[in-house]
């Protein structure tokens, strides 16, 4: 019993950190339809600016400054700009395989430039636990989950809320029309990226001190977030926390319960059972049309 | 198009043919390693570009029944039986399991399709890997026997270029008349619009089956012939960057165009081997050189063909306009 | 003219940490000699090339470094790829020097195939040996990563302590690149073994020390050079603290020579290197090593004269410790035995070698 | 006169909301019905009838026999086919190939449209259609880049294709040039006198409706309204409250 | 009438290579309803891409109040005060109907009650205040246009174009929206409308324009159009009329 328990503590602590990557996914596809295969990769990359920064000398707090700046300009403004544009209109697929491209180009670069090593990163939140019903819980688990919450929260809000929200809805659903309407279709996009890049490089604070800065790191990241995002929502933003959170849970479960050689093999089925018999996610929306 | 270019085309295929045919004769073993290679992804990238480019089904399995394909070659050569007869296990294979796989595309499409195959792909990858007593497990199996075609030993590398190279001959005729026929009309209409298609008689669900099925064979035509060629197998190639490296081809060659798999997959096998001088850099470089591809042409390669094609097309039609528009000013 | 050595390694995929460290250990090596002048008065070369930590890539990278004629064959690191390229090299009568470990590969009677380090197959009954008689664990839960490399490594040391008369009261496996443990840590707690065998790569083993520690298990803990290498202590802060390794080869080591090897290594590429940075670095020095007795360089005798070969580090100081090779083409070494005390490795037990 | 298609209490809910509220009736061989309603009245109920939607009850006969729940390939091939009130064409096949492959699935079996033509042998059916419906100059263009009028003319033409006996058309005037809609009405009522087709008729163009059809429906709510000839219908004061205006 | 407010002079244009406007010209003057009539793919809708900067002109001006719009950016029309709402479905599918229309507000200035105008607009079809919370993709056909009308009228614009907006209507509705066309002229706006819905467009309507081949076949009073044989044989379906009488 006192197992069961600790497996769920360590479930959502792990599925936390899914959420977090998975909200930004489920962000760029409600207010862009894409589909980023390199989320993984941008979660990863910000920790080494920051690394960067501080091996040019700076403390700590001028490194995450830094690091959220230059994240915001490199996987915000940069890509917006040098990928998404020219594709986006071409659908899903062109820019989905132009992102995988990305995913290498990012770890090879930070292989070359930077060190095919794993580095220590150090942690904003005390390290640490505190003792939940007995139970310990570290305090960098907590710090992942507040963010993820508040940051579905404060998306859920902008997105449903504001007519800036529903601005950003409308340029992806129908640009041409928004545009003719009068929706700033450029801007809305743009903004769209920038709190994505800002999202991925508080994730890659919050997440790198546990994970370790690798350059592949954001391999397993990225691919755990997509399937925490669909098992969500993939159209509700508050989708990601659900699907996360559930993963998180479920991986341990399976780990313990089924098998450690087919653990990997339990979300993917539950993933498959999910889309087909709920295909909007736990928490989704039907996507109707009329004929 | 008009009647000289087509005489053009069937030449310059002719010259191209023959050339692959020739020129390898006396590269050394590593190039026709690297050819073999190029011949047995275009087969899995054609399989793809079948279920995703004509029939509009998003499948992130192709590498999973390149593996099953493989698995089922490896094995059977292994115990003694033939490659052919291997290669028709596969083919039946990996067309059953592709045919299963097709039920979920029934219900939801997209990105949700894609999850689902991705799911299937992983899924795949640890059955390779933890089913031991078949596949060997991590271990893998090793010592995979070159057939013997018409009594020819086709140990050496030339050889077997040739048996890669004929049997991309022959899927490619077959694919060329499957998308010809109208099935392969079909197939576009599942692309372009199931709901339309659906009220015009078409049944949607056994081609979408066929799709997947048929797309999967291929992938396991693949797989069998990559057995062989490795002669060494393990889990490891088969897990989903090797799906992911297929659906680049197919994209980046041009989807839903005959010829795009043999471009993507010459730029997916060829182009980081051209690049490999760079050393460290290669893979980055090879990473922008596709991500530039895309932004200068998001729809494949063969998409700037098009484009110039279709620009020609249009041009006649103005013309076509003008002389209406001339008749009407006279009638008036 | 030019020695011409080729490399193929794993620089990028799964294993780029590993190959990045084979080929900076073999750059090192080779810019070392040949500032002393190389090798019988010529230089040595080197290409290098990327298997992706994929087999099908590396037989093809390997097939085209055997097209141009290298006088050695250096790597692959895993233990797979190595297996789709040796036939190759003995086809080639080129001899291959590299980096993986299972125990198979040099079974198979390949004479052109040369370990750098010990394979599982001699490394593990040591480890099986030491859990049995030195820490008296009658019950072991054993952790492996789930590749070949983990996977040779689990095989043997079940099988050994099966022999032995340990009780192996959890086998688990895990995924390369895990980053949550907490399952798994569990499981060993609730089998309460003796002892419990962690054999993960770095990045792994650092995770699931800092889990054993939050879960407070207490037994003690028994690994591989990847479990108490500097890298893991590094990432795992005083986690590592108590854990023991049996190492065969660590930078770490009580050696002069490596000592030196480690400050130039970490000198030039502004880090530490893993055991298989050394493991390149030696794979050149035993080229250098083989060819000075030889006396030539002769492509054709070069397996011939490394079987059975005995190079001490007093003669050629770049092998770094007295190395035999056997028949087989494995290798005998001296090794250690660690344990991390304060974030340090302390050596408890130095092995003798076996002949 | 028999019935082609016998429809009985079809009913349509979405989540609580009730579109179509227990509809009957019937469509008899060889007549041009017209359905018309208000926006929103439940024309859906077509959709229902045709599979594209499943519906919440009731029951659909097509000669007799209950076709309820069949998906709209296996209604087509019974000799039903339609066309849709939004756009719904083949964006990027050509003209020609559009008409194409709307015929292509009547013309032998699944096997021997594989080893057979490429064309099916419908190339000249369709130039027939295209000449028809003047769209001579864009036959190989894509169907996508059409104008609104000629995609819907395009749509029509589809539904002809494989010579249906019965079919459902969803306001096919809608976007039509009035010149165009008198060929499309002559071709209409040519079809239905020389091979008994049935058509029913969706449109809020009331001269071709009052034109054309011999019997019409009217719908609102998602309930019939009325039923009846055109000039009755025409002067039905609820008809004219609900629908008509003045 | 008075001075017209909107010229288009000589337009040349098409997509990629095929030229669809072949020198179209005319004006329309202010505060009336100009309706542009003309075969199924004649360039009407194309027409209107340009005049609101959707399709690159090779040649040809535009000029709207007295100004040069040739090209200008959608945001610089609105603000100019056109508005257009595009012929077929133009709604964004998974917002809300109330959503839908708020967004029409998007580009209004700051010291507008929208909110009392989006109850106007309601008002005006009360299916769409029954739905307001629906998603707009579960609109019926003609309910979704009902939606993009409502959300061009948030504006107050000098200009509206509107494209073929009785499409997929019910009578009942087009005669309403009709109405709404002509209170918007009689309050200044100058509507200019593309009908195929023909006879009941230029019914209403100060003024009528033959489209043809890309190029203006006839500009004069609607009534005149409405009274010519020869444009009643060709593009009214002047049969049509006899049989139903
Ligand atoms: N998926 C859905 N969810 C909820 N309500 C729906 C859905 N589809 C249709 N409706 C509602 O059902 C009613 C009937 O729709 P239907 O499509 O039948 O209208 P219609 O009669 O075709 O009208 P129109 O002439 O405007 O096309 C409408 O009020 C519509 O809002
Ligand atoms: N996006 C497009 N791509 C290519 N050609 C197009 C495109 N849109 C329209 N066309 C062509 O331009 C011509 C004029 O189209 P347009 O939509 O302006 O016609 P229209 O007069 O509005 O006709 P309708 O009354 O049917 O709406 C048509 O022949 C059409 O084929
Ligand atoms: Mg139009
Ligand atoms: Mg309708």
């Amino acid at each position: 019993m006192s197992n069961l328990f600790d497996l769920l503590v360590a479930g959502l602590a792990t599925g936390a950190i899914y959420a977090l990557v998975a909200v930004g996914f489920t962000l760029l596809w409600q207010t862009s339809q894409t589909i980023n295969f390199a989320q993984g990769e941008f979660v990863m990359l910000p920790a080494f600016l920051m690394l960067a920064a501080m091996h040019a000398g700076a403390p700590f707090w001028l490194a995450i400054i830094l690091g959220i700046l230059l994240s915001m300009l490199l996987l915000g403004l940069a890509f917006k700009m040098l990928l998404v544009d020219p594709m986006l209109r071409h659908g899903v697929l062109p820019l989905a395989i132009a992102t995988m491209a990305l995913a290498i180009g990012l770890k090879e670069a930070v292989k070359q430039f930077f060190s095919a090593e794993a580095s220590p990163f150090p942690s904003i939140v005390p390290t640490g636990d505190v003792s939940i019903l007995g139970h310990a819980v570290s305090l960098q688990s907590i710090g992942v989950l507040v963010l993820a919450i508040l940051a579905v929260f404060g998306l859920t809000a902008l997105l449903n809320r504001t007519s800036l929200g529903h601005q950003m809805q409308a340029a992806a659903q129908n640009p041409t029309v928004a545009r003719i309407i009068g929706v700033p279709v450029e801007r809305m996009i743009l903004l769209t990226f920038l709190i994505n890049a800002f999202l991925v490089a508080l994730a890659s604070l919050l997440i790198t001190p546990i994970y370790l800065a690798k350059f592949t790191s954001g391999e397993v990241l990225g691919q755990a977030a997509f399937i925490a995002a669909i098992v969500g929502g993939f159209n509700q933003v508050r989708g990601a926390i659900a699907g996360g959170l559930l993963i998180g849970v479920l991986d341990n479960l399976a780990a313990a319960y089924v098998s450690t050689q087919y653990r990997a093999a339990v979300p993917m089925i539950f993933l498959i059972a999910v889309i087909l018999f709920r295909p909007q996610g736990l928490l989704g929306r039907a996507e109707e049309r009329t004929v | 198009m008009s009647g000289f270019a087509k005489p053009l085309k069937i030449a310059f295929g002719l010259i191209v043919v023959a050339a692959l045919i020739v020129v390898p004769m006396n590269f050394n073993r590593y190039g026709l390693f690297i050819l073999s290679q190029w011949a047995v992804m275009a087969i899995a990238a054609m399989g793809l570009n079948l279920t995703l480019g004509y029939a509009g089904q998003v499948s992130l399995a192709q590498g999973a029944f390149v593996g099953i394909g493989a698995y089922a070659a490896a094995i059977m050569t292994t115990h003694g039986w033939p490659l052919p007869a291997a290669i028709v296990v596969a083919i039946g294979l990996s067309f059953a399991v592709g045919w299963v796989l097709g039920y979920p595309a029934l219900r939801v499409q997209h990105h949700y399709l894609a999850f689902v195959t991705l799911a299937f792909s992983t899924l795949a990858f640890l059955v390779f890997r933890n089913e031991s007593w078949l596949t060997g497990g991590i271990y893998g199996i090793s010592n995979i026997p070159r057939p013997h075609i018409f009594g020819i030993a086709t140990n050496k590398p030339l050889p077997f270029y040739y048996v890669c190279l004929g049997s991309l001959a022959i899927v490619s005729l077959a694919v060329w008349w499957l998308i010809r026929s109208p099935w392969g009309r079909a197939f576009m209409a599942l692309r372009e619009n199931p709901l339309r298609a659906q009220s015009l008689g078409v049944d949607t669900r056994r081609y979408t089956l066929m799709a997947f099925a048929i797309g999967s064979a291929l992938g396991g035509v693949a797989g069998a012939l990559y057995a062989p060629l490795t002669q060494y197998i393990d889990p490891v190639p088969f897990n989903l960057s090797l799906s992911l490296d297929l659906l680049m081809m197919v994209i980046v060659g041009g989807a839903g165009f005959f010829l795009g798999p043999f471009l993507g997959a010459m730029i997916a096998v060829l182009l980081p081997e051209w690049l490999r001088f760079t050393e460290g850099y290669y893979l980055m470089l090879y990473a922008i050189a596709v991500m530039g591809l895309l932004i200068w042409s998001p729809t494949g390669i063969l998409g700037i063909l098009d484009r110039y094609l279709a620009e020609r097309r249009t041009k006649a039609a103005s013309a076509q306009r003008a002389v209406a528009k001339s008749r009407l000013e006279t009638a008036q | 003219q030019a020695i011409k050595l080729a490399d193929v390694a794993e620089l990028s995929g799964g294993g780029a940490t590993v190959g990045t460290n084979w080929k900076n250990g073999i750059d090192l090596a080779i810019e070392e000699i040949n500032a002393k002048g190389g090798v019988l008065g010529r230089k040595l070369e080197v290409t290098h090339a990327d298997s992706q930590s994929n087999p099908g890539v590396a037989r093809a990278q390997v097939q085209k470094a055997l097209d141009a004629e290298p006088y050695v064959l250096l790597g692959p690191g895993y233990s797979g790829s190595v297996k789709v390229t040796a036939p190759l090299a003995a086809e080639a009568g080129i001899a291959q020097i590299m980096g993986g470990e299972a125990a198979e590969l040099t079974q198979g009677g390949n004479k052109f195939l040369f370990r750098t380090s010990f394979g599982q197959q001699s490394s593990m009954p040591k480890v099986a040996k030491y859990i049995h008689d030195d820490m008296k664990a009658k019950s072991v839960a054993v952790v492996w990563v789930n590749n070949d490399f983990g996977r040779g490594g689990r095989d043997v040391v079940v099988k050994e302590l099966d022999r032995l008369g340990s009780k192996v009261v959890a086998d688990l496996s895990t995924e390369a690149g895990q980053a949550d443990f907490a399952a798994d840590v569990g499981k060993i707690k609730a089998a309460n073994p003796d002892a419990v065998f962690v054999y993960l790569n770095e990045e792994e083993s650092a995770r699931i020390l800092k889990e054993l520690k939050r879960q407070g298990v207490t037994a003690p803990l028994m690994g591989e050079t990847t479990l108490i290498g500097q890298k893991v202590i590094e990432l795992a802060g005083d986690a590592a603290n108590g854990a023991r390794g049996h190492v065969g080869l660590t930078t770490d080591a009580p050696v002069d020579l490596i000592k030196a090897f480690r400050d130039k290594f970490a000198k030039k590429y502004n880090y530490v290197p893993d055991h298989n940075g050394l493991k390149g670095y030696l794979a050149v020095y035993m080229v250098k090593a083989t060819t000075d007795k030889m006396g030539k360089v002769d492509s054709k005798a070069f397996a011939d004269t490394l079987h059975g070969l005995t190079i001490k580090a007093a003669d050629e100081p770049g092998i770094l410790m007295d190395v035999t090779f056997s028949e087989t083409g494995d290798i005998d070494r001296q090794s250690f035995l660690v344990e991390v005390v304060e974030g340090k490795q302390v050596v408890k037990q130095v092995l003798p070698k076996v002949k | 006169m028999s019935a082609v298609l016998e429809v009985t209490d079809i009913k349509k809910n979405f989540g609580g909301i009730s579109a179509v509220g227990g509809v009957s009736f019937d469509v008899r061989e060889g007549e041009i019905l017209g359905l018309i309603g208000p926006n929103g009245c439940g024309t859906t109920l077509f959709n229902c009838i045709l599979g594209q939607l499943t519906p919440s009850g009731g029951e659909v006969k097509l000669d007799g026999k209950v076709v309820t729940g069949l998906r709209p390939a296996e209604l087509n091939k019974l000799g039903v086919s339609r066309t849709f009130q939004l756009l719904q064409v083949f964006p990027k096949l050509s003209v020609r190939e559009n008409l194409i492959l709307a015929g292509q699935e009547h013309q032998g079996s699944m096997a021997s449209r594989l080893v057979g033509r490429s064309d099916a042998g419908l190339t000249e059916a369709a130039n027939q259609m295209i000449g028809f419906f003047k769209l001579d100059h864009l036959a190989d263009e894509p169907a996508g880049g059409l104008s609104y009028g000629q995609q819907k003319l395009l749509d029509a033409a589809m539904a002809f294709m494989g010579g249906p006996r019965l079919v459902l058309l969803d306001e096919p005037a809608g976007g039509v040039n009035p010149s165009m809609l008198t060929d499309l009405k002559e071709r209409l009522v040519a079809i239905n006198r020389e091979k008994n087709a049935t058509f029913v008729v969706i449109e809020h163009n009331m001269e071709f409706v009052m034109s054309l059809c011999s019997r019409v429906m009217v719908m609102a709510e998602g309930k019939v309204l009325a039923m009846g000839r055109p000039d009755e219908v025409r002067k039905n004061p609820a008809v004219i409250e609900a629908y008509l205006g003045h | 009438m008075s001075d017209p407010i909107l010229s288009v002079h000589n337009l040349v244009g098409g997509y990629g290579k095929m030229t669809i406007l072949n020198g179209t010209t005319f004006a329309v003057p202010q505060a009336t309803i100009t309706t542009i009539i003309g075969p199924n793919g004649a360039g009407k809708s194309t027409v209107f891409k340009a005049i609101f900067g959707l399709l690159k002109l090779r040649e040809g001006k535009i000029n709207f109040a007295g100004r040069d719009v040739t090209n200008l950016s959608q945001r610089a029309l609105l603000n100019a005060g056109i508005c257009y709402v595009p012929q077929g479905r133009n709604i964004f599918p998974e917002l809300s109907v109330r959503h839908n229309i708020e967004l029409g507000g998007v580009s209004a200035g700051k010291g507008i009650d929208l909110q009392s105008r989006i109850e106007a607009a309601l008002d005006l079809f009360p299916a769409l205040r029954r739905k307001s919370t629906q998603q707009a993709s579960t609109l019926s056909g003609g309910e979704q246009k009902q939606l993009e009308i409502a959300r061009s009228l948030l504006l107050e614009p000098k200009l509206v174009l509107i494209d073929e907006p009785s499409i997929g209507l019910s009578p009942l509705m087009v005669q309403q929206t009709f109405d709404i066309l002509k209170s918007l002229r009689d309050r200044g706006v100058t509507i200019l409308m593309i009908e195929q819905n023909a006879r009941s467009a230029l019914e209403i309507s100060d003024i009528g324009i033959v489209l043809e081949l890309g190029q203006t076949r006839m500009v004069d009073k609607a009534e005149r159009i409405l009274n010519n044989s020869r444009i009643g044989q060709l593009f009214l379906g002047g049969a049509m009329e006899d049989n139903a009488a």
